[in-house]
């Protein structure tokens, strides 16, 4: 295998690393950058634990190798608070205790905050259809779909 | 004297009886004196066992007292998930 | 494994056609991904075709819509003008996985794959579309149809790539539809899909249509019996329960874990029927 | 029980049933808590388990000298590695042949070897050059065939225990339980009505997101450090350290984060593996599963086939009740059964009753505790039953379970007489809730079914520190899996008078503390908060202590009221209260630290009762089921974080509502489980679901100072049964298999079509 060396930047910040071609952008979050956010939770784009944005657009980063993100801006759970303060999903989500064990919850906020960056007034059918690619076992999903609806409300009155 | 209680399927070792009165003062002795009288309970005894006081369920606490009218109530030790 | 991103087809198309060993094409990798990390497949070269512009745009033209071979899923679903020409492929190709999936998934790559149970390859079918391939003895352009030819296998030879699928202009009175039945409400994998395009003449009377069905054999399904028995009807109960019996008389389904065979059986006709409801309620809707 | 627990029932709280955030919360909505797969080591190495093919098969050699001669390979284990040390346990023998296959591989998946490598992908490849000889035996995976007489025999040793004459021949029949009382025989002749029906389960795994991971380092003194995902870390160290022979306190384990387990992280799989690795290759070693090993070697549930009988008068009293189970535990002995056998009529008060139960072996993962281990399946045939008997003795379903309904006083079906429960208040609240007379339309239907759990208590040991700014650390030792960190602070807070953000509690190590039970049971919140109480009325001995010595006066002067410390009467002397933080202030000087402490086996657990009502509606041309409305009503006895209560009752009801609908282990042939996958083991997903709405009953448990029983598996009872009448009431079939997946139904909706045209 012939390593490959690739620029990209993440939250903003430029990074270069090198990654076996054959290695998940997963795999470079977790084992080369030590961004350990992103979780496996199945590896198979089933579960969205692993879920980033790619120049903004939400994907599970174990169905993308490391390799393709050569110049492009990936979104993941540590750029989500704004310094100190909270996003308000994240706020909304503890408010709520929309989280258990908390394993997939990095992976909820990331899609929860794709889905209100598209669509600021979600209705409940549309979070949960948005977020039905995001498996919980913990909640039943009742917390989760609340916290994001209010996160909403919120981002709209703000 | 307590008054125990054992589950239907062991009570072929105690020759049908499903009450047993056994004198005891702790949860370990009346344990012991059930081994010691029914041979044929030990194996599940040594397998492990839960024992209910008078309605409250003891996982394992041999060291609990008995009063002469307590009605024990052996159990298959308890497992949660 | 070597990962290779070249800048145009002519060359993708070499490198493929070069590699001694097994080489895979790269589009939104949402199923070549998952055959790698289970070691189900092990490349020894991937080519990246993200980069080749012309697989990256959705282009209207005089004859219709051209669907670059890496354009998402979620880039089909924002794309109001062609949403409207297909809904009914547009809505097959948004079924895919997750909001994850649809920022990656392709319609080539799910025609690619070869899988019975495609979401967007019945619509497709129905549609009457067809793919660009691109390959060392240059351009030829097949229906979708002839694409997959079994669980997995393509017709595509040594070096080939889809550049991009055609889909024709909408004909007037015209309308399709995608349906497909999963256990779930989301996240499955077809147990039966159906795609139904149809044309109404003035009068409502059905004059041409199409109907495609997926996870029910080897590989997606045109069948021309279910088409002829709403051509010519307005689609009246009686034509309704002929595209029922057509579609599962075509059926040559088996028992797996997603479904029985009598299940998809069953299923194909319901499906059939409902979505050729959609379809006529497009196309009385549309001008 | 040193507790006068009388207060719980008037007991004004301050803090107790606040929601306040979680101490962990931050960490984990930024990415930044650390998980079983988060942790790294200088120098570590990754393991990879070769695991067998083949459902059945003796294990002729292992040959694996191709894989230590690739270049990255630092070891190799196989079960010459593992040496019997269980001294004549045979429940930790299991465990052990479990982790490692020896002469046989029991079931697809199970381990046969593991490498040590500098990369996944250098450990990947050291797999394909293990050469392992397998001769292939025959196999069997379902239960009833399991049990069979000519069916594959998967141990030599196992005679049938508990039948009379014992067996002379093996036999995959691990043990026959009976419970009950009453003669069922006499019952069922004074029976109106009498309804008997079989009922099948499929196994269903506990599906927890974050697969089993642990980082092991193991040195040639015997020392040992493991970072792993847990229910139970000193579960982990006593088990591991037996089986490699290591001094217990020798080992440190350190519970990492968990992301779910809901049971299946009760006991070890690859963490003695990862261990004798280490061991081997002297550097640390990283093991994390994949998805498919998760659900090939780790614990599903049982399957069951059940056979239930319900006699009844004409009047709605039930006469007769009895249940023969038998539940299929995967290759090794101890399938919850008997916890199905004790469960399946816990709920009603019956005269005679009877459940037998049968412990049965088969080429399948070896079962792991799945919340309420047991309970479910044996609930989803009786609840079934006493639907269907509602029905025909022509009572309201909710009528007919109230007049049967175990109250204080009831000699329950597995042996103690009931205290005081809360089942008939939820079956009353139940029938006042909004949703019990909510409208109905075409194809929708509404059940019901109630569920009961045992809950227990255990070990656990608790410190409090109190630092000298007068905020407090709370030390202890159970696995927080859905948010107890936050209830051990409630607790604390509560019983010190002190704001709940002045306490702060981790999970320590097996290092820093003593023994802690697993976090099962539904135990922690009862058990392990008990024992911060205590720890807490142990700080605030010492606090007076010292504000005693401070004023010069005796220590039993002296009281404890909201958060400080103040002479108990006039006579005591005048002095102004001390708080909690001026009295840590000067600790240093006044004999130092301040800390509270209490080790202790929990007992008085107090049993839970849950009523849930399900409606959903039934597409009849495809069989798809969807859940309209679902409600949880049960008793907590004392809600110490309603939102963490609410939660356990949502989770556990999606769960069943899962594994009702489609959750199941799919088997082909071969014996080789087919759906290996979060694709095609299809857990709920979000669109799949409506608000589960919850009702928190308090009921307090005597056993408890605050009243508190445990909520976390008694919701997971329920549901199956009362998804399953909410689609017979919807469309007029009974279904009696779970999961009632589309085709299931849409058969059985056929087939009542056929009967009906036939009556016709």
């Amino acid at each position: 295998m012939s390593a490959v060396t690739v620029n990209a930047k993440i939250n903003g910040d430029p990074v270069e690393f090198v990654c076996e071609p054959d290695e998940t952008l997963l795999d470079v979050l977790r084992n080369r950058l030590g961004m350990t956010g992103a979780k496996e939770g199945c590896s198979t784009g089933d579960c969205g634990a692993c879920s980033v944005t790619i120049d903004g657009r939400l994907t599970c980063s174990c169905l993308v190798l490391g390799a393709e993100v050569e110049g492009l801006n990936i979104g993941t759970i540590e750029g989500m608070a704004n310094g100190e303060k909270l996003h308000p999903l994240q706020k909304k989500f503890l408010e709520h205790a929309a989280l258990q064990c908390g394993v997939c919850t990095p992976g909820f906020l990331v899609a929860a905050k794709s889905l209100l960056d598209h669509n600021p007034k979600p209705t409940e059918t549309e979070v949960r259809f948005a977020l039905a690619g995001n498996l919980c076992r913990c909640t039943g999903y009742d917390k989760i779909v609340r916290a994001v609806m209010d996160a909403a409300a919120e981002m709209r009155r703000a | 004297m307590a008054n125990v209680l054992i589950w239907s399927s062991l009570r072929s070792h105690t020759g049908g009886k499903a009450n047993l009165q056994i004198e005891a003062r702790t949860v370990r002795e009346l344990l012991d004196r059930l081994a010691e009288t029914y041979p044929g309970l030990k194996p599940q005894i040594q397998r492990g066992v839960s024992v209910s006081i008078d309605g409250v369920i003891f996982r394992d606490g041999w060291l609990e007292t008995l009063k002469p009218e307590s009605e024990v109530v052996l159990l298959p030790r308890m497992v949660g998930g | 494994m070597r990962y290779e991103r070249p800048n145009t087809l002519q060359a993708a198309s070499q490198l493929l056609a070069k590699e001694k060993g097994s080489a895979y094409v790269l589009a939104g990798g949402t199923d070549l991904l998952v055959r790698l990390r289970t070691g189900f497949v092990e490349p020894d070269l991937i080519v990246d075709i993200k980069r080749v512009a012309v697989t990256r745009t959705i282009a209207k033209g005089a004859t219709g819509w051209k669907i670059g071979a890496a354009v998402t899923g979620a880039e089909l679903g924002e794309n109001a003008a062609l949403k409207k020409a297909w809904p009914g492929v547009v809505e097959a190709a948004n079924l895919i996985g997750s909001k994850q999936v649809q920022g990656r998934c392709t319609m080539t790559g799910n025609l690619c794959n070869a899988s019975p149970a495609a979401d967007s390859v019945p619509a497709l079918v129905a549609a009457g579309a067809k793919a660009v391939i691109v390959g060392p003895k240059g351009r030829r352009t097949i229906p979708v149809e002839q694409v997959p030819v079994g669980p997995g296998k393509t017709s595509l030879k040594k070096g080939e790539i889809i550049e991009s699928l055609l889909l024709p202009a909408r004909p007037a009175r015209s309308g399709d539809a995608y349906l497909r039945f999963i256990p779930r409400t989301e996240m499955d994998i077809a147990v039966v899909g159906v795609g139904v395009s149809l044309t109404l003449d003035a009068k409502g009377v059905v004059k041409d249509a199409r109907v495609a069905l997926g996870a029910v054999a080897p590989t997606v399904l045109l069948v021309p019996e279910a088409a002829k028995a709403i051509i010519g009807t307005k689609l009246d109960a009686r034509a309704m329960d002929a595209l029922a019996a057509a579609c599962s008389a075509a059926c040559k389904p088996i028992d797996d874990k997603r479904g029985t065979k009598d299940y998809r059986i069953k299923v194909a006709g319901v499906l059939a029927k409902r979505a050729a409801r959609i379809a006529l309620d497009r196309a009385k809707g549309s001008k | 029980m040193p507790l006068d627990n009388t207060e719980s029932q008037t007991r004004k709280f301050k803090v107790i049933g606040t929601r306040p955030i979680r101490p962990d919360g931050i960490d984990k909505v930024t990415g930044r808590a650390r998980f079983g797969a988060d942790a790294v080591a200088p120098g570590m190495l990754i393991g990879r388990v070769l695991r067998s093919p083949h459902a059945h098969a003796r294990i002729k050699s292992i040959d694996y000298s191709k894989a230590m001669k690739l270049a990255g390979v630092k070891a190799v284990v196989t079960k010459d590695d593992f040496p019997d040390k269980t001294d004549g346990d045979a429940a930790l023998y299991d465990v052990l042949y479990n982790v490692m296959a020896r002469e046989k591989a029991l079931y697809e998946g199970h381990a046969v070897a593991a490498v040590a490598a500098t990369s996944a992908a250098i450990a990947k490849q050291a797999l394909k050059l293990i050469k392992v000889d397998y001769e292939v035996l025959p196999h069997v995976t379902d239960v009833d065939e399991a049990m069979k007489p000519n069916a594959p025999v998967l141990h030599s040793k196992i005679f049938t225990d508990g039948v009379e004459p014992k067996p002379k021949k093996a036999s995959n029949v691990v043990r026959r339980y009976e419970f009950g009382h009453g003669d069922v025989d006499a019952g069922f002749k004074r029976a109106d009505i009498v309804i008997e029906r079989h009922f099948r389960t499929e196994a269903t795994h506990q599906g927890y997101i974050e697969p089993h991971a642990c980082l092991a380092n193991v040195g040639p003194d015997g020392q040992g450090e493991l970072w792993v995902c847990t229910q139970g870390h000193f579960m982990v160290r006593d088990t591991c350290a037996r089986l490699l022979g290591m001094d217990i306190t020798k080992l440190r384990v350190t519970a990492s984060e968990i992301g779910g387990g809901f049971g299946g992280k009760t006991t070890v799989f690859i963490e003695p593996v990862a261990l004798a690795l280490s061991r081997k290759a002297n550097r640390p070693v990283k093991v994390v599963m994949s998805r498919e090993e998760v659900f090939k070697a780790t614990g599903p549930t049982s399957s069951s086939s059940i056979d239930v009988k319900i006699g009844c008068t004409k009047d709605g009293r039930i006469v007769a009740g009895d249940a023969t189970l038998r539940y299929q535990g995967g290759a090794f002995p101890g399938s919850p059964v008997e916890f199905g056998a004790m469960t399946a009529f816990a709920q009603y008060d019956l005269e005679n009753v009877r459940a037998v139960g049968y412990d049965v072996v088969a080429n399948r993962p070896k079962q792991a505790a799945y919340r309420a281990p047991g309970a479910p399946m044996a609930n989803f045939a009786v609840e079934s039953v006493i639907e269907e008997m509602a029905h025909k003795v022509g009572m309201e379903p909710i009528d007919f379970r109230i007049k049967n309904a175990a109250r204080e006083g009831t000699h329950s079906s597995y042996g103690p007489v009931y205290g005081p429960i809360g089942l008939l208040a939820t079956l009353q609240k139940a029938r006042e809730h909004p949703h019990f007379r909510a409208p109905l339309g075409k194809n929708q239907g509404r059940g019901m079914a109630c569920g009961f759990w045992f809950n227990f208590g255990g070990q656990s040991c608790v410190t409090l520190n109190v630092g000298v700014d007068g905020t407090v650390g709370l030390v202890t030792g159970s696995p927080d899996i859905g948010g107890s960190r936050a209830s051990m602070c409630l607790m604390a807070a509560e019983e010190l008078g002190i704001p709940y953000d002045k306490v702060r509690s981790v999970v320590a190590d097996t290092g820093s503390l003593g023994y802690n039970d697993v976090t099962d049971g539904s135990r922690t919140t009862f058990a392990t908060g008990m024992a911060c109480i205590l720890a807490a009325r142990d700080a605030i001995k010492k606090l007076c202590a010292r504000a005693a010595q401070i004023w010069g006066i005796p220590e039993d002067a002296v009281v404890w009221e909201n958060g400080h410390a103040r002479p108990a009467g006039a006579n005591a002397g005048n002095f102004e209260p001390m708080s909690l933080k001026e009295i840590a202030a000067q600790a240093p000087s006044t004999g130092g630290p301040i800390a509270g402490h209490h080790e202790y086996s929990a007992d008085g657990a107090g049993v839970s009762f849950a009523t849930h009502i399900c409606d959903s509606e039934v597409d009849p041309e495809t069989g798809f089921t969807k859940i309209l409305r679902y409600t949880v009503l049960q008793d907590a006895g004392k809600a110490i974080h309603p939102s963490y209560v609410e939660g356990q009752f949502q989770g556990g009801a999606v769960q069943g509502i899962g594994w009702a609908l489609n959750e199941e282990y799919i088997y082909g042939k071969d014996g080789r489980l087919q759906n290996a996958g979060f694709l095609d083991y299809r857990i709920p997903v979000c669109s799949d679901l409506p608000m589960i709405d919850t009702v928190i009953l308090e009921i307090p448990n005597p056993g408890h100072p605050y009243g508190v029983r445990g909520v976390g598996e008694t919701s997971i009872v329920p549901p199956l049964a009362a998804v399953a009448n909410s689609v017979s009431a919807a469309v007029g079939v009974r279904m009696t298999e779970t999961p009632i997946s589309p085709p299931k139904l849409l058969k059985a909706l056929e087939s009542l079509g056929g009967m009906k045209k036939a009556a016709e």
